[in-house]
């Protein structure tokens, strides 16, 4: 039932009104899976008029497909459904599954933050606010994946947006992260001074290795 | 970080061995060692640190690959000490297992990156559980204490060590067999006879050494001189045959030729 | 034809192996939806085995009620599919819808690994867990840089320590290095002994090292 060749109505229409830039039903066909594939792998709601752009169709025609789409899925029974929320599109559990999917949440497939996550929210906490940029550019690696994962828990949140050319979206911890770590504000975090480096850095000294030149306080007057 | 500067082109002694063998389809008596060597040393020059554990390993391949080459240049097998020789065959024998097992994962990393490249066209699904579902869900940060996430800060933003060695105390090293083979070329016929070790005391870098006794295989090869060694180990004397300093034969054209030379 | 109702074949299967606990069809069909539903929210693979137990079936039901729907899904010709990577079940776009998806996502793309890198990573998968040292004696050169970018980037990971003298760091590959490479399990990789060199490569190899004189000249007699 949900046959994406029983979707393609719209894009018929759309051929009529162009005439001399016929579709192929293959090519429309890609058009539906397109948008299953998109939706599937976003990590917030697709808002229409960005899938009529990355599919070049009129925004009306990206709306009448996803709605077809949600109701073959709903016909088909599906145990997944396609919502429209907070102005896009995302796939979401069915809520009838509701008992299984809160089985599985208590389960709880990683019941603690990985070494990274924990150094990413650390950042956060030191760092706030701060952009994605900024974290990457400490830890090195791209953050987004766990800055969803610390999101998803409540423990960090887009806190604003830098005042600079490109507005970068900031990041910061919540209430909720304060609530857990029983801290009254993030002024009683415990100063990074009293910390000395790690065994790895000390060894790396030791053996005479250079460090990089962030940190490598004074320059070596040489010449 | 200067392995990645290299990794174009060699990644290693094994791999820098296994292209002049195979990918060029040149054996090791048609080639000249001086092009190996050479072709290390510009890698060397590439690299924003002179590595030495990579040239170490270089250079201990070099010194096999110098025997098994002065190995076959000598005349008469039968001046050859057999235990020499045996422990020749070993090391043989090592570097081509070596060398097998390097082109095994050579080949393998191939197959990964197919099936890395393959596996890329499709995105995973990572959104997780829709909000409401989220007040159900262990808090993560249990049993974590605002002392753990101050050292995780200290670890996250720790200066990484880059391994990379303090050079102010070592000249760049910009040497190559061609150039050798030319100052052999002006030197040897003025001296006449002289051994290797007399003609080597200068040097300060085992390296330089390497590489005049390169130029000096290469001038054997040539027939520009004779090459004498009493005993294993013992010092060699080289005579030059090669003509008059600065005559017909001279300098430009041996030292120009060695880049081209395959025989 | 992705309809639950059509995969239930499995589970009927199950129910007169149990006839004192007969599932009513709509229970069953729930089944198949709560596979859905449950995959579709997870941010990893999902082991059968988690499902067995959320869904009280036994591990095997679970499997072919997962292999159908994958078939199920790729027939009716979604945008998306259902796979078996690291251990477990997840959703993904299909890979015809790349070039759509690329465009999509623009970060979160990770960079090719160099060809060391790669060289590596070949190395611990075959023959983890491994220690440093083991690593460096196969490719000729200190693996410490490759193998800390391999960390970063989630491929490799400190599994344990040499129970030896000297309590060498072992190696071996993750999870993520699983996806990363669309693999069940490592003993899905390619036997190594397909990538042996063959004759032909060998001999070239042994001319290249020989001993003996060349042809022209006269060959040892062996003494």
């Amino acid at each position: 039932m949900s046959d994406p060749e029983e979707l393609l109505d719209p894009l018929r229409l759309d051929q009529d009104a162009e005439p001399d830039a016929p579709r192929r039903p293959d090519a429309a066909a890609d058009v539906v899976r397109a948008i299953e594939a998109i939706v599937l792998v976003a990590t917030e709601p697709v808002p229409p008029d960005l899938l009529a752009q990355l599919l070049e169709l009129p925004v009306v025609t990206v709306e009448q497909l996803c709605q077809r789409l949600a109701g073959a899925y709903e016909e088909a029974g599906h145990g997944f459904a396609l919502v429209r929320v907070a102005g896009g599109y995302r796939y979401q559990s069915h809520p009838d599954l509701a008992p299984y999917v809160e089985r599985f949440v208590l389960e709880g497939q990683s019941a603690r933050l990985s070494a990274a996550a924990l150094e990413t929210l650390a950042i956060v906490a030191y760092k706030q606010p701060l952009s994605r940029a900024q974290v990457a550019a400490i830890r090195g690696v791209d953050p987004d994946a766990v800055l969803r994962t610390l999101q998803s828990r409540g423990y960090v949140d887009q806190v604003g947006r830098d005042p600079g050319p490109g507005q970068a979206v900031l990041w910061g911890t919540t209430p909720l992260f304060l609530e857990r770590l029983g801290l009254d504000s993030v002024a009683d975090l415990p100063p990074i001074a009293d910390f000395v480096p790690g065994a790895e850095v000390v060894e790396a000294l030791e053996a005479g290795l250079r460090l990089a030149p962030d940190v490598d306080a004074p320059p070596p007057d040489g010449g | 970080m200067a392995y990645e500067v290299s990794t174009e082109v060699f990644d290693g002694p094994f791999d820098l061995l296994l292209h002049l063998i195979l990918r060029e389809e040149l054996d090791l008596y048609e080639i000249s060692l001086a092009r190996i060597v050479d072709a290390y040393l510009a890698e060397v020059e590439r690299m924003e640190a002179f590595d030495l554990d990579l040239a170490t390993e270089f250079l201990l391949i070099a010194a096999t690959l110098v025997e098994l080459k002065a190995r076959r240049l000598l005349p008469d097998p039968d001046d050859v000490d057999l235990d020499d020789e045996l422990v020749l065959w070993e090391e043989r024998d090592l570097l081509l297992a070596r060398l097998l097992e390097c082109k095994t994962f050579k080949d393998a990393a191939g197959v990964l990156r197919r099936l890395s490249d393959r596996a890329a066209r499709s995105f995973p699904r990572r959104l997780g559980p829709e909000e409401h579902f989220l007040a159900l869900t262990p808090d993560l940060l249990e049993g974590i204490t605002a002392a753990d996430l101050c050292r995780a800060f200290v670890r996250a933003t720790a200066p990484r060590p880059v391994p990379t060695v303090d050079l102010d105390h070592v000249a760049p090293i910009r040497l190559s067999v061609a150039e050798a083979v030319d100052e052999l070329v002006d030197e040897l016929p003025r001296a006449g006879r002289i051994t290797f070790r007399r003609l080597t005391s200068g040097l300060v870098e085992r390296l330089a050494v390497i590489v005049r006794f390169l130029a000096l295989l290469e001038l054997f090869k040539q027939g520009l001189v004779e090459l004498e060694q009493a005993d294993a180990f013992g010092d060699i004397e080289i005579r030059w045959t090669g003509g008059e300093a600065g005559s017909g034969d001279g300098r430009v054209p041996v030292g120009a030729a060695v880049d081209d030379y395959e025989g």
